[in-house]
């Protein structure tokens, strides 16, 4: 990495690097500047070494004041997250964050049902460790192999449900079940999610319909990640029925879910 | 420390390295990093004469050392930006350089009439963006049509016009020629390439709109060679940009030919590539024992 | 194991990774590397009239991801190659496309008439080549001289023509619908960008010849969008090229509408290129359940 | 580096590291394969890690075919040669030799002059072995810094003359005037020179007006380094008087001096 003194400004230490599955990586970060600011749902936007153009944006899964510290969990999918799999204890990572504009929070007797779909749950962990025992965190994945932070979730206090598409771990199929299941159960004072859209959009619409606020974790490939560029565009409406593109990267990656225009 | 002021159409810079049109908004989300002071000059968003909203996502790409986009000139339009931009651009104690754009010459002129009336420095015509009157090619591909926005525009102001040139043509110099005889009082270059990705497992283009501009350093030969080549062929300033990541290769488009440097997907990547970027310069220059930056213009010395 | 064989214009390629004109000189550097039965097919490099030494060196330079070249067609003239290359080659088993090249249309159809009475496979005539009768502007930029030139060699030759395009162009979909029209059996794209670097410490261009032809994976999204472009735009098939470095740019060259792919800058890198990007090719099918490398062609479902 | 069965092919292990000056190093490199065929006088082609597009191609400095290794010395001078500045032993490197065609010896009896100018000493060090005591090595460096290779010339038993252009280190001024007082005390049978264009053109005219056998070691920006690609030209002149361009990678990048158009 080219040592100038703004490259400096960007670069920092990563303080442990451990392997969850095949592939779902998690690093901590030393970064107390970073750490201080960092608030739920925001995001960290690394530039791998090698001869990449564009930065890898990675939501924040957890932040450690004290330690002056981030947490990330991510999936290597291609070339740039292949080259941060390689990272190891006292490298150095080009980082640029805390980005984006995170969860917006009630008070932490709130009940919350926490939703994340694969690699979507990470953002999810802070949200858990927040609401404690008022917490649900329903997290679904492919299968056995692909499950993480589990043991996390349950460490925060919060009531964990498991759901696997081919029933090898957990329950069987969507997250969507026991949504409907828990809102039942107890109608919750938010839903926050984050995974795949179409698991984004149920979740929206089920909110919708009972009319429990609702936030969402979106992603959009990007470009600055600081709302300059204009490439992370996302289709939204406003209250009036206006129809605009906002920025996941500066507006978002969290929306209320009845402005996304799904 | 190198002297790195230019001066171009009469206005001086405090150095040649400017954000390029569309990767730095309207400077707001830098300046959380530094004081747009101390930038050559600011080359803002391109802006049409009403609002766009801009193309479906995804709208970015990567490629080997570059990227692609496709973000369709997203902007609140020229009212908006005059009221709620310009005002505290013009406050930054940097030059700026309005980029404008239409869909028809009457809309570009109508954009520079308004801007004629403020403060602003220096407007930017980008004559890349597709005629609708001449079938969606852009205005940029034809000389008739590059000439005739450009005339448009410059009955519209009296501000220093640059006008911004497209490489997706055969002869780069022969569109320089014609903006610059209906007035072009200096001509930027390059705009964007033409490039497109595929995702192998979806079998669809990356990009919504299939095909996006391609910029970044893959494409920085090209831009060099575009650079000396319109240099050589107009006597108006040429204000250089394409791919630049150092100091070196602001240097290597300086010699080819520019009097400043414009930077655009070095800031994507990286929101202090400006700041670097010019300490580079000034530090080469330093090592080289050269006075002054304007000096490198158009000193390559071809065989 | 995918089927990886393609036919073009009823020649039969075992499989679609070809060595491009002018990195591959005739092929006997590699065979001390590994068999040419091997490969697809060969591009040799590009034969004139007579005998061309080409340019003063130095002819290479190295971009970001890219390079340039300026060898300036060097070959020993149509009848050496009949004479001492094509021989060896034609044992070989795989498919020969003799490059050529000239600079008046009858120097092209000369060199097509002689390789006409070879057993040589297809021909691939370069229109990049400056046309010394219309000023020195590439036969390639524009429809007219492409017109004539490629009429000039379909008349001389009954082989499968293919016609290598230059992206250096406006419109390449107006240049190769030009030579469809003209029988061209299918075209070949893309050639080299028109590039540019300069020594910052003797501030002389890199390449003695000023520009040079400006290849590598850093061209790869320009070659993507106008194999696309071209082949959404002409009935004849399409060879792509252009900075292809693997397997799953071979692929993506094929989605956007290439029926083969060549190989050129890889193979400058490393010899072991083609057969690399072979097995890749092949992996990539496997384990994605495509039994056919011939399904991929044009496959791409534009937004 | 990828590491497929191709690229292994020419995937290498790094020996030995060891800095010689501040810009130049010399590298050992494990290639039995390779040491048993090289001789004095070609070069190995280097890939760089990074983002390079081009080898580097550098001269082969020694060859130990029993310990089957080959030993290069270069200098860093831009991005590349940083590059292989920075391998380590242990390191691989992705080498593509042995390339070109070497120095034609005569019998070791012969009295042969090397010449040396800067980093074009390195192929005379195998020459050096070859002739042993009948060699004369003159080096010429910019400064007393920049001098390498003096012990090995010595070892290998054959007179050394140091030369600076500012006298920092043994005699001041250029190699040509050693090289004359040499041809004057005892006409060699060879004269062979690696340098700066400028040295190896003084040179060449004067083994041509002494009528003394000379070859020389040319440098040109290559490609593919194994003459397929045409770039790496080089004007030469055949006995007939015809001009012609042949090429540093195949047809040298050793020339006999009289083939060279200067
Ligand atoms: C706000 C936000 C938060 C994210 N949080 C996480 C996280 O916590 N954990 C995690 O594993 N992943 C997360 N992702 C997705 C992650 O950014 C992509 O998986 C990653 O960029 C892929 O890069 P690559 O080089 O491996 O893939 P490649 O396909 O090689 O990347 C090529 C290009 O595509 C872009 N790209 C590809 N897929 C995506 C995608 N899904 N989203 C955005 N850009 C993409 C890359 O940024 C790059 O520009 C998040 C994305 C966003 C937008
Ligand atoms: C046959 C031969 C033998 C050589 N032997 C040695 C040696 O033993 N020790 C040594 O230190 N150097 C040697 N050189 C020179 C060495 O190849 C260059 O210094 C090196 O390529 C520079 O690469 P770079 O990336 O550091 O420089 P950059 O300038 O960043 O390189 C950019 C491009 O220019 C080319 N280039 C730059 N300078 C030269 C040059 N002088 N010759 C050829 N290509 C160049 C590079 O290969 C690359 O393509 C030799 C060159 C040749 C042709
Ligand atoms: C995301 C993005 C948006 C752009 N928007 C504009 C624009 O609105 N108007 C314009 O004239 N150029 C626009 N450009 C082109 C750049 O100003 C510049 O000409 C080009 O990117 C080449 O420079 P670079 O390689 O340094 O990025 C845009 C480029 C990018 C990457
Ligand atoms: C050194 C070199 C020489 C070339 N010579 C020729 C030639 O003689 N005829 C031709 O049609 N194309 C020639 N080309 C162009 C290539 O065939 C190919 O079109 C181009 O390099 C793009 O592919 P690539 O990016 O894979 O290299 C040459 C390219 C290189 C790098
Ligand atoms: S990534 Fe640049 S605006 Fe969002
Ligand atoms: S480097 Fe390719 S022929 Fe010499």
């Amino acid at each position: 990495m080219k040592q100038d003194k703004y490259t400096e400004k960007l670069t920092y230490s990563v303080r442990s690097m451990e392997q969850l599955t095949a592939a779902a990586w998690s690093m901590v970060i030393e970064c107390p500047d970073v750490a201080a600011k960092a608030q739920p749902g925001q995001f960290v936007n690394l530039l791998p070494d090698g001869n990449f153009t564009l930065r890898r944006p990675i939501s924040i899964c957890g932040i450690d004041r004290e330690q002056g510290t981030l947490r990330i969990v991510f999936e290597v999918r291609g070339k740039g997250t292949a080259a941060l799999s390689q990272l190891r204890a006292g490298d150095t990572v080009n980082m640029l964050a805390p980005l984006g504009h995170g969860f917006t929070l009630p008070a932490k007797e709130t009940r919350a049902i926490l939703i994340g779909g694969g690699i979507g749950t990470p953002p999810m962990l802070p949200l858990a460790q927040y609401f404690g025992a008022n917490a649900v965190v329903i997290s679904g994945f492919r299968n056995q192999d692909a499950v993480i932070l589990q043991a996390d979730f349950a460490a925060a206090g919060a009531k964990t449900i498991l759901c696997t598409d081919d029933g090898s771990a957990g329950r069987f199929g969507l997250v969507t079940l026991p949504l409907e299941e828990e809102i039942a159960a107890q109608k919750p004072g938010l839903i926050c999610a984050c995974g795949p859209l179409p698991m984004l959009r149920a979740t929206a619409a089920i909110a919708k319909a009972e009319e429990i606020p609702c936030q969402v974790s979106l992603e959009e490939r990007m470009g600055c990640g600081i709302g300059a560029c204009l490439v992370c565009a996302c289709r939204t409406v406003d209250p009036d029925g206006t129809e605009q593109y906002r920025h996941v990267c500066k507006n978002g990656p969290v929306f209320n879910a009845e402005e996304v225009q799904w | 420390m190198a002297d790195l002021s230019v001066n171009i159409c009469g206005i001086p810079f405090k150095n040649p390295i400017i954000p390029a049109s569309g990767v730095f908004g309207y400077g707001r989300e830098y300046e959380q990093y530094y004081e747009l002071s101390r930038l050559g000059g600011i080359a803002t968003k391109g802006t049409t004469g009403t609002k766009r909203t801009g193309n479906l996502p995804p709208r970015v790409a990567e490629t080997p050392m570059g990227m692609l986009n496709s973000v369709g000139l997203q902007n609140p339009g020229i009212d908006a930006f005059i009221a709620n931009e310009l005002p505290h651009l013009l406050a930054c104690d940097t030059v700026i350089l309005a980029n404008i754009a239409g869909s028809t010459a009457e809309e570009c002129a109508e954009v520079a009439a308004k801007l004629d009336k403020t403060d602003v420095h220096m407007i930017e015509l980008n004559i890349s963006c597709p005629n609708v009157r001449q079938g969606g090619a852009a205005f940029g591909t034809s000389c008739t049509a590059a000439s005739q926005v450009v005339a448009a525009v410059r009955k519209a102001t009296s501000k220093p016009l640059v006008v911004k040139l497209s490489p997706n043509v055969t002869s780069i110099t022969e569109i320089a020629k014609a903006v610059a005889a209906e007035g072009a009082d200096a001509v930027s270059l390059i705009n964007t390439l033409l490039g497109m990705r595929i995702d192998l497992r979806t079998r669809r283009p990356i990009l919504h709109n299939n095909m996006g501009g391609f910029s970044g350093p893959a494409i920085f030969p090209v831009a060099v060679r575009m650079v000396w080549q319109v240099a050589n062929a107009v006597d108006v300033p040429v204000i250089g940009m394409g791919g630049v990541m150092s100091g070196e290769d602001a240097a290597e488009l300086m010699m080819a030919g520019a009097s400043a440097v414009q930077v655009g997907t070095a800031i994507v990547q990286d929101p202090y590539a400006p700041l670097r970027i010019i300490d580079e310069l000034n530090d080469w220059l330093d090592s080289n024992h050269i006075a002054s930056a304007a000096e490198l213009t158009g000193s390559v010395k071809p065989w």
